[in-house]
This record gives structure tokens, C-alpha cells and sequence, in this order.
């Protein structure tokens, strides 16, 4: 009855579309194809439905920053394998494909940056690190960005994708969750703002701490923001669920996020923000 | 490995707590004493099997639940209902009463024990309702100075649609806030599963205890087994892999204590398991209640902030 | 569409029973009739159905303090006619009947008392007193039995029975909300208690202002907890009501109330709790 | 009455202002002065007609709303949806904006202008879910120390049977107390109708002003007459009782200023009407820019603590 919850893996959830089935620049909304550098033009949104691919932490970074400026920090922050974790293969493998596969060694990249003009601290996940599930470098990560903000005085800027904690480290990753919630709250208490951008998808243990903890919250359209997927629920409670069923739509109604904003507009957004902040 | 063999282990392990940064700053005299106690009495056993035998025990039908130890500890008992907003879980009981003559705020998942209790229960699984209600209690606590004890005992937070449609994620993440933002001394104890999210909402305490046969972890073993095998069949072997069971909970510092049980396991003598986890509560109490209420805080927030391993 | 919502008297909600119809002391859920003697003996509750009557507040007081213990304040605390209220008759001869029928000069009393040695401070609001409307002498009285608590250190029990406002004060009655939140307020910051004791009809400015901001909080069986009462919502809205729509029963249900506890357990659970935040 | 005789009269009104518990210690140097000359340009005709007109006007189809005003004089508006619980209540807009330079937290009642939007919106009407709304950007803006202006217009809380069953008369009792803890300046104007417990939620503010032809009362006029007249026809008459106009309310104390609106009414000339509530919100907070967070709070909880008229 209760098995497999919460925090599953994101192949377990509903979409992106499996990407066994389509290619990757296919869009699964309306199948129009497209070239790398169309979508990378595009901000890797759909230009005929408006369907928005997944973007890379650091193709993101570029298009909210100013040219330049973005600094990485913590960049030697890495997972290590506390459990000997082993599956069908060894949690060290498969962290070594990831960094293969994706050319970062972690699943967020936190730095300091400025955003038309505005200094801010910027911390994002990338889904394709290993679903942007959280393990104790990503924690640690989003911490020190915390930090990194109370002590600059600038406000902290969160984008979150993440299929949930990684469970190859175990209750450590679980373990993530209150620590990042510290993070977020000693920021709150220095009265340092945090600005969170839910990207697909923004699930499990990362919704269930400091993603959840902006003082504003906007997502990405068709954004997946759930605790627990839709095909976790329909499994555990046979229930029929909603066409919208977690997605970023069905959240703004139910006042879990401030708005749903497209990701071109996302900069001005953000920019218009920081200026209420600063 | 031989009796022998296994106390060494344990011995090493021992001696490697030391080191980890949990740990530091956080105990006080006396502590690991303590603990080498507990470790030499529970002649702890870490194998697969022994870890498969915590999940079974901390499932047991006959385990005692939050109420049990409620009504065999917790003195002058008055339950608060409801989240002032929306309902009454019946997942998580909150209430006051006093615990060894002071007045405590306690927060505990509730089973169910016959089939009609489990469904009004959710089987221990808590809608955000419940975290709120929670949250409530815990400021109630925050304003008259009463500690905040948690009984943890949940499969996970109830994972359906009314759940997701009211802020599953949201009421999980702020529970935790507000037990970071607390002046009151706080102790946690697993006492029975210890799943996920919806267990470490209420257990961001000074002080995390986990009973002997108690598990912790970031998803069961059959999720996890069906994610990772490919087949829920294999959950003992996930098991074996992430290892939920209190010993190496303790190893990793993420748990502060283990709190020992009757032998064979609390279902066996629920008097006798309470008496062991009131002393547990009580002298855990002591030790936090001289602290000043903001250095309480910050040591609670620097032992999370410092929970993980990485390069 | 939106006419009389809210704050109006309470001959316009759900029971008490009509009192034009049956005699006061006929119970209506059961029919039992009693003499005046023995549902004092009862607590004014029906022996045979457990239906709970009204009770004033004297009585009330009688029955939770130690004997001898009461001692009114504020018992010059009178209303005024500011607004030189005059419908079908005036607000001043309206007062002059309810002090007449009462006994009292308002529609509360406070004062301090003991309660099982336990030292506390009362505010008791008497329905029979005008409905229980709350106009100026109710928010000053509620918020000197505050004051009063700070001052000495002590617990505030506060029983409401209220059908709102008392609208022949015009705006200062709605100022009331506020006024009694704030004496609220002033309590929290001094960590002073404050049980909430929901006696019927508990309603509209009351239930939206100080009523519903005890630390603890506990109703009477069958007691109305509404801020717009049932035939207020059905005429407005159309809707079709539940049949414990409003009922103490129903806010316990929903979250709104932490127990709901027979007239003869009120004392020992009052004391209890007195016992909890000693 | 001869004009003659209604300047008297409101001199004398205006005299006894000062008299008033409410206005001592609170006013600042000139602000009586101010009052005086707003008084003097208003013509103010206190009459049973008078009022009449105001209860027509305030409900006038064509009045700006929220929405009008945030268009007129926000800069950088950034609308904030939802209570992060159960929705998003339209009746109640809550945003950040700039307002005069500064960054300001606002909340308003939103009545919606077409058939269409006026049920999305419950003519303005906010459930609970509103009222949990406005308290957490009351919170962001006590965080991070942005004054909060409250735009009042609503006949009332929502009376539904899902409002009740969500705790309608709780989130009004927290809204105002949440207001009653903030240490940030606010300010609030009823815009419209101030109608009952749905306006006070949120208008325990430091300075609480009324648009010239804006009401605010216990009741709306057809069910006091409902109720005291047993004739909800008769709703001019109970007008005239109750008095909800905005010279009345200063006179009693209620509120702290008039603001001025165009010839004939708010709704002939947005424009002007905006620019004459933006001077007025930009005075009342320049007013209390320069005050300890402490005093405010100590100052807002004595105003509302005097206000009544008893033996
Ligand atoms: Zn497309
Ligand atoms: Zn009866």
C-alpha cells in the first residue's frame, strides 16, 4: 500500500516525454524538431506550441546574467559514496557518467552574479545530472550559495529541478532536506530575500525543503510541481486523478507558487524583482 | 562474522564518532559514555539480516504506537485538535501534558490499530493538514516555553491527490522551518518507521533519537527496490544496501542516541519499551533545558547544517 | 445578493429553539421538561437527551470557580448611545429592558476568581444580555479582563455566546474586532494563556475577532460556531447546508476547535489545562 | 439645513475632534490643520440624503477598484497569487509594487468589472484562503520592512458553507491580529464599500483613511433594515442610523482622514481620483516613516484600543 512514495527516481513520474521514444529536440507537445542551436536560440522553448524544453544550468545562467559576470563558487564541492552504494552498478559509477555525460560534477552550480546590473547569488539545479536528485554535494552546495548571500548581502537566486533526495546516499539524503531548511532560514533571518524558479520538474525531497521556502515563487510552464508524482499517486491510491495533476497550472490555482511565468519573460521578471528587493 | 569480529566492528565505529562534525558541539559530557553503553548492551548486530529484522520489527503489527506511549508516560494528557483551517488529521496527534512534572508539547504519528482506526488514521500518513496542525502546537510550545517532544512513526506523508492539490511539499518544508526556528528545546524519537519526508518534518530537534529496532529512511525498500532492481521483490536487498537501521543511523550522525528496547523488540512489552523511552525523553530534556533558548537554535541549525558526506 | 451576511442577530440563525414557541426550560431536542431547580442541579443540561440550554453567566461562574472566589471588575463599565440609535425602538430603551430581564449591565461580566486554587482571570458573556451583541462595554470589559490578566500574571478564560456586533453602535461596534484583538495581542506578548471556552452561539464579530484567537480552545456539544449563520449562507448562497452546518461537531471536524467538552467535564478540563500552563 | 448652518455644524464636528482618545497621540503636527482644510473643500453635507448618496456611490458599478489605482500609481507591480494552502482567492489582490520610490506590500479587495470577472473575483467577497493570503505578504513585508497600503472595498467576508468550513471567522480573527503584530508602516483606505469583518481584516492599520464617498459598517444598510425594520426596503433608514459615511466615521473616531475624490464621484474621473489617493497614501507614510517599528505597533494597538464610546 505504501511503498514507493516519495522521493522516487523521475523516470518514475509523469513526463519529460521518455526520452528512449523521442529525440530529444522532438517536442513532445505539438512534435515540431528542431536543431540545437534553434533551441538554444529559442531558450530551448518550443517556438510554435510554446512547449518549454529542459534547460541547462548553465544555458540558464547565461540568459538571466549579465555577460560575464557569473563566478562559480564551490565548484570542488563533490559527491562522495558514504554507503558503497550498489545497485545493479555502483552509485560511483554511475556519478562518474554524470559528470561524463553532463560536464559538471554535481547536479547545481551555485556562483556569484549580476542580473541587469544587480548583484544576486544564484544557485541552479540541472536535471540531467542524475534527475537533479540531492545528495549531500547538492545540499552542501545550496548551503554555502545561503551563505554566500547573508554574507554579501544580496539576494539569492534558486532555480530547482530535481526528481528528489538521491537515494544512493541514503538517510543522508534525507538528511538534506533539514539542512538546506536551515540554510533557507538563516538567510530569513539576516532578512536576506531568496527567489525561487521551479523548472521542470521540481519534486519529492527538493519541494519538500527549500524549494518550497521562497519569499517569491515563480515556475516554468508545464512545470511538474509535485511531492509525489502522479504515477506514484495512481499506483499507491487508485485514484483518478486530474488532467493538470501537478503541473505548474494546477499549483497557481491552489496557491502553492505566485505565478507562472514563461521563460522569456523570466529575466525582466526577475530583474523587476530584485529591483523591489533591493 | 563471529561475536568477536562484530564487537570490534562496533568498536570501531564507536571510536569514529568521535570525528564526525554531528557530533561535536552538539553532545556534552558524559554523552559518548553513554552511548559506548548502549552499544555494548544493545550487542549490536549490523549484518543484512539483522537490518531486515529492524524493518520487520519497526512495522510489527503489535508495535506500541504514539498513544500507547502517551497514556503510559505523559501525565495530565490533553490532545489539541485540528489545523484552524481546513481539518483534523488523525495521522499526527498533538496535544500537552507533563512529562516527569513539566509540561511538554508532543507531536506523534498515530497507526491506527484495527482496520476502521488505520483508515482514520491514513495509516500514520499525514496530509498537510496534519503539519499544519503540528506547526500550531509547535508555536503554542514557542510561546510558553514548553519543549517540543516528536514520536515519529510513518510510512511517508500521504501521497494523494487532495494531499498534492493542498501543498504536500510546501507543508513538509515549512513544519521543518518552524522546528529551525524554535527556542525550546526539542527531542525527536523514531519508534517505528522513520519514512521520509514525512517523518523529518517533525524531527529537526536538538536531539534525534531512534529506538533500537527503528528505521530511518529517504524511501522504503520496496520503493527504492522497485526503482533501482526494477523489482519491489528485492527490498531486502535495498535495505541491506541503504542501510535505514538506528546503528548506522548513529554512524552517520544523523541520529544523536539509540534508545533501547524490551528484548526481541517494544511489541513484546510495551510497558517496558515506554519506561525505556521515558527515561530516554527525560534525560535528554535535562541535558537541553539549562541552554539558552537562541543558543539552542543555533546548535540545532549548525548540527543539520553539517549533515553529509562529500568531497 | 450580498445583503445582511454578516453580524446579523441572531434571531436570524440557526437555533436556540424559538423562544416564542416553547416554554425555555422544554428541551428541544427531546421534549423533556424541567423546573427551573433542576436544570440548575444539572447545569442547565437535559438528564435525559444531553442537550446543553443556555447558561448565564453567573451561573456559570458558580459553577467553575471556588466558591467566594469571584470578584467582578469593571462592573461600572456601561454601554452609551453614541449614534442616538432609534429603529422601531431606541438602542436606550433596549438597553434598559435587557439590564431589566438581566440583571446585569451587559452582555459580559469579568472579574478575578480561582479554579481549583488555581488564580484566573474571567471574561463570561451572557447570551440573554441583548443576544450577546458585542458594542463598546463588551470590547472595553474583555479588554480590561486582559490587562487584568497581564498585570497579575494570570491565565484568561474567556466563555463567548455572542450573535455578533451589536449593530445599534454602527460602526464602533464593528471597531470592536479590532480593539479586542489588539488586548489579544497585548496578552500573547506578556506569554499570558488564553482558554477559549465556545458556548452557543458563538458567531460573526465575536468568532472573527477574539473568540477565535485562544491558545486552546473548546466548545460545548451542539454549540453554533459560525461567522455567517446557516440561514444567513442559505438565503445568500443558495447552497444546500450540511446538516451539523455550523455545530460545534462540524468545527471540530474541519480543524477549528480543539475538543469539544461536555458542560460537567468543563471544570476538570479547565483546571487541567490551568495545571499545563502553570 | 442653510449652508450657513452645515459650516457650523461642521466646525463644531471639527472641534470636537481633538477631544477624541482616538486622535490624541496619534496625530502629527499639522494634521488637524489638514483635516480642517479637507473638511472646509469637502462642502461635507452630513444629511440622511447625504449618506444615502454615499452608499450609492460607494457601490457605483463604474468606481475604481484596486486594480484601477494599482495601475495609476504602482510602479514595478508584481502581483502575489495564493495562501500556499488551498488557493488563490481572487476577491483579494496582494502584490509588491513601488509606490513614490519606495517598495511597498499591497493588498486590496478586487470586486471585478465584467459579469465574467465579478464571479471569478465573488464580487469581492474573500474566503478565508483571501485573508491567509494577505497575512503572508504581510509577513514578507514585515521581513523585509516594506510598508503595507490595504485598499478596502468588499461587502463582506464570503457567507458559503465551504468559507465557514475553512474557518471564515478564524482568518479574519488572524488577519487583524497578524496586522496588530506588524513593526512595518501601513496604511489603509476603504475605497469603496468598508463592509463588516471582510474590511476590518484588513484595516488595523496606523493610519486608516475613507474615500470621500466610501463607506464602512457593521452591516450593509438592507440587512440592518432586515433585521430592525423586518423590511430590507427600509435600508435608507437604517443608513441614516448607522451612519457609514466618512464624515462620521472621523467624527467617531474610527478612522484618521477623508481622502478627497473628483466632483460628483470616484467613478467620473479615475485619473484624478487615483492622484488624490496616491498624495494622500504618500503623506500618511512620509507621516510615519521616521517611527520606531516598536512605537507603531505600540501606537496602533492604543488607537484600537480606544476606540468605543461607554459609561
Ligand atoms: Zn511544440
Ligand atoms: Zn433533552
Amino acid at each position: 500500500m505504501s511503498e514507493a512514495r516519495i522521493d522516487v527516481q523521475v523516470e518514475h513520474k509523469h513526463a519529460p516525454p521518455p526520452a528512449e521514444k523521442k529525440h530529444p529536440n522532438t517536442c513532445p507537445k505539438c512534435g515540431s524538431h528542431y536543431r540545437d542551436d534553434e533551441l538554444a536560440a529559442a531558450l530551448w522553448v518550443c517556438s510554435h506550441c510554446g512547449h518549454h524544453f529542459p534547460m541547462r544550468a548553465r544555458a540558464r545562467i547565461d540568459w538571466y546574467t549579465d555577460p560575464g559576470s557569473f563566478m562559480e563558487e564551490a565548484a570542488d564541492v563533490r559527491s562522495e559514496d558514504p554507503l558503497d552504494f550498489f545497485d545493479l552498478r555502483p552509485y560511483a559509477e554511475r556519478l562518474s557518467e554524470a559528470e561524463l555525460n553532463t560536464g559538471l560534477n554535481e547536479a547545481a552550480l551555485i556562483g556569484q552574479a549580476t542580473i541587469d546590473g544587480h548583484p544576486v547569488e544564484l544557485s541552479v539545479m540541472d536535471f540531467t545530472f542524475m534527475g537533479g536528485s540531492m545528495g549531500s554535494a547538492v545540499g552542501e552546495k545550496f548551503s554555502r550559495a545561503c551563505d554566500s548571500a547573508i554574507e554579501r548581502g544580496v539576494p539569492l537566486i534558486s532555480v530547482t529541478s530535481s526528481g528528489g533526495a538521491r537515494m544512493q546516499e541514503g538517510i543522508l539524503s534525507l538528511m538534506q532536506l533539514p539542512k538546506t531548511v536551515c540554510a533557507v532560514e538563516d538567510l530569513h533571518d539576516a532578512h536576506i530575500p531568496m527567489i525561487t524558479v521551479m523548472a521542470h520538474p521540481t519534486t519529492a525531497g527538493v519541494l519538500a525543503s527549500f524549494a518550497s521556502l521562497g519569499d517569491v515563487t515563480i515556475a516554468e510552464p508545464g512545470a511538474l510541481i509535485a511531492f509525489t508524482g502522479p504515477r506514484v499517486v495512481q499506483q499507491t491510491t487508485r485514484e483518478k486523478l486530474p488532467d493538470d495533476f501537478g503541473l505548474a497550472e494546477q499549483n497557481l490555482r491552489f496557491g502553492h507558487i505566485d505565478a507562472i511565468v514563461p521563460r522569456a519573460e523570466q529575466r525582466d521578471h526577475l530583474t523587476r524583482l530584485l529591483r523591489l528587493f533591493a | 562474522m563471529t561475536e568477536k569480529d562484530q564487537e570490534l566492528n562496533l568498536r570501531q565505529r564507536l571510536s569514529g564518532l568521535s570525528r564526525l562534525p554531528l557530533l561535536r558541539g552538539v553532545r556534552v559530557n558524559g554523552e559518548s559514555e553513554r552511548l559506548e553503553r548502549q552499544l555494548e548492551r544493545l550487542q549490536a548486530d549490523t549484518s543484512d539480516e539483522a537490518i531486515w529484522r529492524s524493518v520487520e520489527l519497526a512495522r510489527h503489527a503489535d508495535r506500541p504506537y504514539t498513544m500507547d506511549y502517551v497514556e503510559r508516560f505523559i501525565d495530565d494528557w490533553v490532545e489539541l485538535h485540528g489545523d484552524r483551517g481546513r481539518a483534523d488529521d488523525g495521522a499526527l496527534v498533538t496535544g500537552l501534558g507533563k512529562l516527569d512534572g513539566r509540561t511538554v508539547a508532543l507531536i506523534g504519528h498515530q497507526k491506527g490499530r484495527d482496520v476502521k482506526e488505520r483508515l482514520d488514521r491514513q495509516f500514520g500518513m499525514a496530509y498537510p493538514e496534519g503539519y499544519h496542525k503540528a506547526m500550531r502546537v509547535m508555536e503554542i510550545a514557542e510561546r510558553f516555553g514548553f519543549p517540543v517532544i516528536s514520536l515519529i512513526d510513518t510510512p511517508g506523508a500521504y501521497p494523494g491527490v487532495a494531499a498534492e492539490q493542498h501543498g504536500q511539499g510546501g507543508a513538509i518544508a515549512r513544519s521543518q522551518a518552524e522546528m529551525a526556528r524554535l527556542t525550546v528545546p526539542t527531542v525527536a524519537c523514531i519508534i517505528g518507521e522513520g519514512g521520509s519526508g514525512g517523518a523529518v518534518a517533525i524531527a529537526v530537534s536538538d536531539r534525534v533519537l531512534m529506538q533500537e529496532h527503528a528505521i530511518y529512511s529517504v524511501i522504503t525498500p520496496e520503493g527504492c527496490a522497485a526503482i533501482l532492481w526494477r523489482d519491489a521483490g528485492e527490498a531486502k536487498k535495498a535495505a541491506a544496501a541503504f542501510k535505514p537501521d538506528a546503528l548506522h543511523c548513529l554512524e552517520l550522525g544523523v541520529i544523536d542516541g539509540i534508545v533501547a528496547e524490551p528484548e526481541g523488540g517494544a511489541q513484546n512489552d510495551h510497558d517496558e519499551a515506554a519506561r525505556l523511552l521515558r527515561t530516554a525523553l527525560v534525560e535528554n530534556l535535562e541535558e537541553l533545558e539549562d541552554t539558552p533558548g537562541e543558543e539552542l537554535r543555533r546548535r540545532r541549525r549548525a548540527k543539520f547544517r553539517g549533515m553529509g558526506v562529500f568531497a
